[in-house]
């Protein structure tokens, strides 16, 4: 079970009873030492994630989805489909209006409840889905859209028919498309930011993150389970990954963080939409500046710079000694 | 240019070999082949065709003219994330370094195939899985740019496992950087040829090597963007025994061509004759021989 | 403008009409409709969403904002062909003309759409099956190349059996010329909307209405290449219900949206608005005002 | 069976007999008269063809199919793979050498026997087929080598999955690719050129056709049974639809004919082939004078006046009266 939603069970059962004492008039020592004990709790719990703890607070089945992103919208219009072999639902795209801009959106889509993740995969993309994305931002990069995403996947789907409808050239593509079209690219890690099947789509001029949001190169499940052979150690792979909010903007690999409320984003969902929504405005008003050249160079020079590396005297041709 | 003294070391050891070196068994057929055969044969056992897996000196050795001119040599691994498990990440670089004789998980350079002019990048799975971390990125992005720069094809075979654990986001973000380096490298018109070889999958097989003008796989490589154990977890069923081969994709339709390794080279010269202008090409390489012998 | 006189005659036998023309059964749900609701459901069945299909003054009628000036007129057919089967082919056309009250199997003007200008073709099925002769893609080009002149958004309505026969192979090069205009069409960055409805199909489907930038599809519409009789012929069963509806077509990627009839004016108006930069339309239009119902 | 084929039978035992009086010595008058016959016969059925019968002439169990064409190649390196979902068999292209020229060919390929058109698929080609040739038809584009195409194919396939995948779409797409490539494209009509299949790669600045190829808006088959509800009535639809050779010249949609020995392609293929190459190098030298725009610009002005209407005075806007 879910880490965060089992605090939560436990506060709210504190709560509970709280608000029997108060109901029945119990007050004085007591109550207050509750109330002491419940606040700090909540402080205890929730006041400084580990990573493992935002890894969880980002799968919170009351996060806030997609959905909730598209729906906070002035407009949307849905556009559907690869154009070839299938729309998938895990991905969802569409023209939208954003605090006035026209844009278009591009999201991957958690379901809410079994039946809903059904459907949606999970929230995991299968190629169409990549297609109808590489599709989505040739358009909007046509009719000069901004391209807004919001990124929320556990990972690229890795089913079968993905590998037999060439994944790698799915998500690859929609890399290659993110290079050249000029037009003012934000994407925001609104939940999971799982591997190469979220950042292909957040191949960004500009990326936000949300606070308790993760965004690593595997899940600690997936590493944990590559290194070490064992997928239950992935509370310790969490903490080597360094896939936090804070650690990403250290690395220069996410831009602006957008803080959430105590307890997470789903506690005051609107509010915290409402912030995500101000980043990507002042975002794309400033990269309205750019002229396209720019922005694409911009954009090169951003990613070109991203990794860590020692510059030694130059090991000799042919190999080490 | 006299060969690395870690060649003369190996060349020395194999003269002075047991039967066990001199003699390897094919994983396959489990034929008996002997050493100097397989080395003679492009490592490809001469009685099923099985590929074994290349040094990526080897590969080099056996392709280009005689010349070739690596680059890249001085951009070696950090460790950004302090990463420590079993060991310190820098101590597992170290001893692939050992293990690999090589300084990272692809060598870069400029050579002459069949006179054509190229660059050229080797990536090889004996260092790290030849997952890609920082180093990787940066090598890769450094070829394409100088490529670029020099208006030459370029060829990258590909062997990796995928991303590098221990580098964590930094090596996720060698994606975006490789595709980058080859959006503006194809977009100026020059030709980029990726040899997809076993294994490819992960990020690199999702970021520049399903991003090359011409896909070429070598016979029977594993090449996909899962790996074959994620799959067979998450279905929880047994693959088919062809699933993600270089046959099967060649039948799905993701690869221009699947080639026996013996077929390579003069298949490679003929893909430069057709796609590039000879005319254009004129750059001299300073002639630096190098060979090895896994 | 007064209304023409076809029209004017058909308003006076509608109001003179018997029982059986007032009311028309919906061929899907048998309901019993008074004519002149079905005209105020924009020719849907209000009780079972079914799609009657529409003569092309009424779809023009009921989607502009009141002009519609008519360009092409003044290209007709002729008979390349000296055609005759059962009857010239002038004669087929001569009683499509009277049956349809149309000159050809297509429309195209220019209307403004909520105050959007736009180039604007609407095909119909009554004039040959909406078949694809000399003067749809002869029209069609015509008012793409208008459009491209004007820098205005262009809509094209689909309803095609495919290539007229009559026409033979100069019908077949109309799917090359279209496609050419539309290329060029869209080359400067002009935005072009297909809205297929029942049928597209053919030489219509598999030229300019899959190459459009958005492609709406009307509910419950038959779009596809072969036809669902030649289809059925070839694989010898029958085929599933849905196969080849609008709604099968979203499912499989095809089209980015389907729509109902009467949520389509409004949409195709936001596709318009998102996509459309207003400050670029300054095109006066005389204001010609068409009506017609069918 | 093939009208061809059978009147070849009739010949060939007229010349089986011919030679057993040969053999027994038997010449004179009887000799002579077969003979003349015989040569009479063959100029009777092959002289002057019918539209009907150069249905079948194209159709021939023997005649040169694409598979021939490449063969007779300096060199061909083939690509697969519409890097999708499928390498489609029926559509055969790659690099090529044609009388010293490096080209892209790409080709529609029947089979000979039953095994192979099985997985030819009749030379009907799929989606996957058509999205194939666009993206080495790009390919050629990008380093400017012209395209050469072979035509062959009784039309698009008709099948379901060509359906579910968007066939329309396919052949939209390879079109809208030939309206924008700026290299030469000279396409060659060998056999059959069914209809939209036919075309999708047959958008050129110079079409050839050999002499007893057929070119046409639908087979006659399928005219007769979309006219008349009869697909025996073929050959009168063939009458009708102008797909010959010599009809297509007349209308300006093919640009040269390619004459062939009496009785057919299949009679002298190599020298035959050899008279094909000969046009397609002869119209390649021509087009590699002209500039990709004044290409460009010719290709579209070539398509743009295809066609056979009346301008009249208006039709008065609103319908007719
Ligand atoms: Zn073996
Ligand atoms: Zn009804």
């Amino acid at each position: 079970m879910n880490l965060i939603v089992e605090r939560e069970k436990s506060l709210s059962e504190l709560e509970t009873r709280l608000a029997q004492l108060h109901e029945r008039g119990i007050g004085g020592d007591e109550m207050r030492a509750l109330e002491t004990k419940v606040q700090e709790l909540r402080q205890d719990f929730f006041g400084k994630l580990t990573p493992w703890e935002r890894v969880n607070m980002a799968r919170h089945p009351k996060r806030p989805l997609a959905s909730d992103y598209l729906g906070a919208l002035e407009a949307f219009d849905e556009l559907h489909g690869d154009r070839h072999f299938r729309d998938d639902p895990a991905l969802v795209g569409g023209f939208a209006k954003l605090r006035g801009h026209n844009v278009m959106v591009l999201s991957q889509q958690k379901g809410r409840d079994t039946k809903e993740n059904i459907r949606r995969n999970f929230g995991m993309v299968s190629p169409e889905g990549y297609r109808k994305a590489s599709r989505l931002m040739e358009l909007a990069a046509r009719f000069h859209l901004p391209i807004v995403t919001f990124v929320d996947t556990s990972g690229a789907d890795p089913g079968i028919g993905s590998e037999e409808r060439a994944q790698s050239e799915a998500i690859s593509g929609c890399l290659m498309t993110l290079t050249h079209v000029g037009v003012p690219v934000v994407a925001s890690i609104v939940g999971e930011g799982g591997s190469g099947g979220a950042l292909a789509i957040a191949l960004a001029d500009h990326v936000i993150m949300a606070e308790n949001a993760v965004y690593s190169v595997a899940s600690p499940e997936g590493c944990a389970a590559i290194l070490w052979g064992d997928s239950a150690r992935a509370p310790e792979a969490a903490e080597h990954l360094k896939l936090t909010s804070n650690d990403l903007l250290g690395f220069g690999i996410v831009d602006e963080i957008v803080p959430e409320p105590l307890g997470g984003a789903h506690h005051d969902a609107a509010a915290f939409i409402g912030r995500v929504f101000d980043a990507i405005e002042r975002a794309l008003e400033r990269l309205a500046l750019l002229p396209p050249a720019d922005l694409l160079d911009t954009r090169y020079r951003k990613y070109r710079r991203i990794g860590s590396w020692r510059e030694d005297s130059p090991v000799r041709a042919g190999g080490l000694a | 240019m006299p060969a690395p003294d870690w060649l003369r070391k190996r060349r020395e050891r194999d003269a002075s070999a047991d039967d066990a070196s001199l003699w390897q068994k094919c994983p396959k057929c489990s034929e008996m082949l002997y050493r100097k055969d397989i080395v003679a044969n492009l490592w490809v056992c001469s009685r099923c065709g099985y590929h074994f897996r290349m040094h990526a000196y080897d590969r080099i050795n056996t392709l280009v003219d005689g010349d070739f001119v690596e680059i890249g040599t001085d951009i070696l691994p950090g460790d950004p994330l302090g990463w420590t498990d079993k060991r310190p990440y820098p101590q597992k670089l170290e001893r692939d370094r050992e293990k690999s004789k090589l300084s990272e998980a692809v060598v870069t350079g400029f050579a002459t195939l069949d006179g054509f002019p190229v660059a050229l990048g080797v990536m090889d799975f004996n260092f790290r899985g030849g997952t890609m971390g920082t180093v990787v990125g940066e090598r890769i992005t450094n070829l394409l740019e100088e490529a670029r720069r020099r208006r030459l094809p370029c060829i990258i075979f590909t062997a990796s496992g995928g991303a590098r654990m221990e580098e964590g986001m930094l090596a996720l973000m060698q994606m975006a950087k490789t595709t980058l380096a080859v959006e503006r490298f194809k977009d100026e018109g020059n030709l980029y040829i990726a040899v997809l070889t076993d294994p490819t999958t992960g990020g690199v097989s999702a970021s520049f090597a399903f991003a090359a003008d011409l896909i070429v796989a070598e016979a029977r490589a594993a090449i996909g963007f899962a790996g074959r154990r994620v799959i067979e977890q998450t279905i929880r069923q047994k693959l088919p025994e062809n699933f993600q081969t270089a046959e099967f994709l060649l039948e799905k339709g993701h690869v221009d061509m699947v080639l026996d390794r013996r077929e390579l080279r003069p298949a490679l010269v003929r893909l430069l004759d057709y796609a590039v202008d000879r005319k254009r090409l004129a750059t001299p390489l300073k002639a630096v021989p190098e060979f090895a012998i896994q």
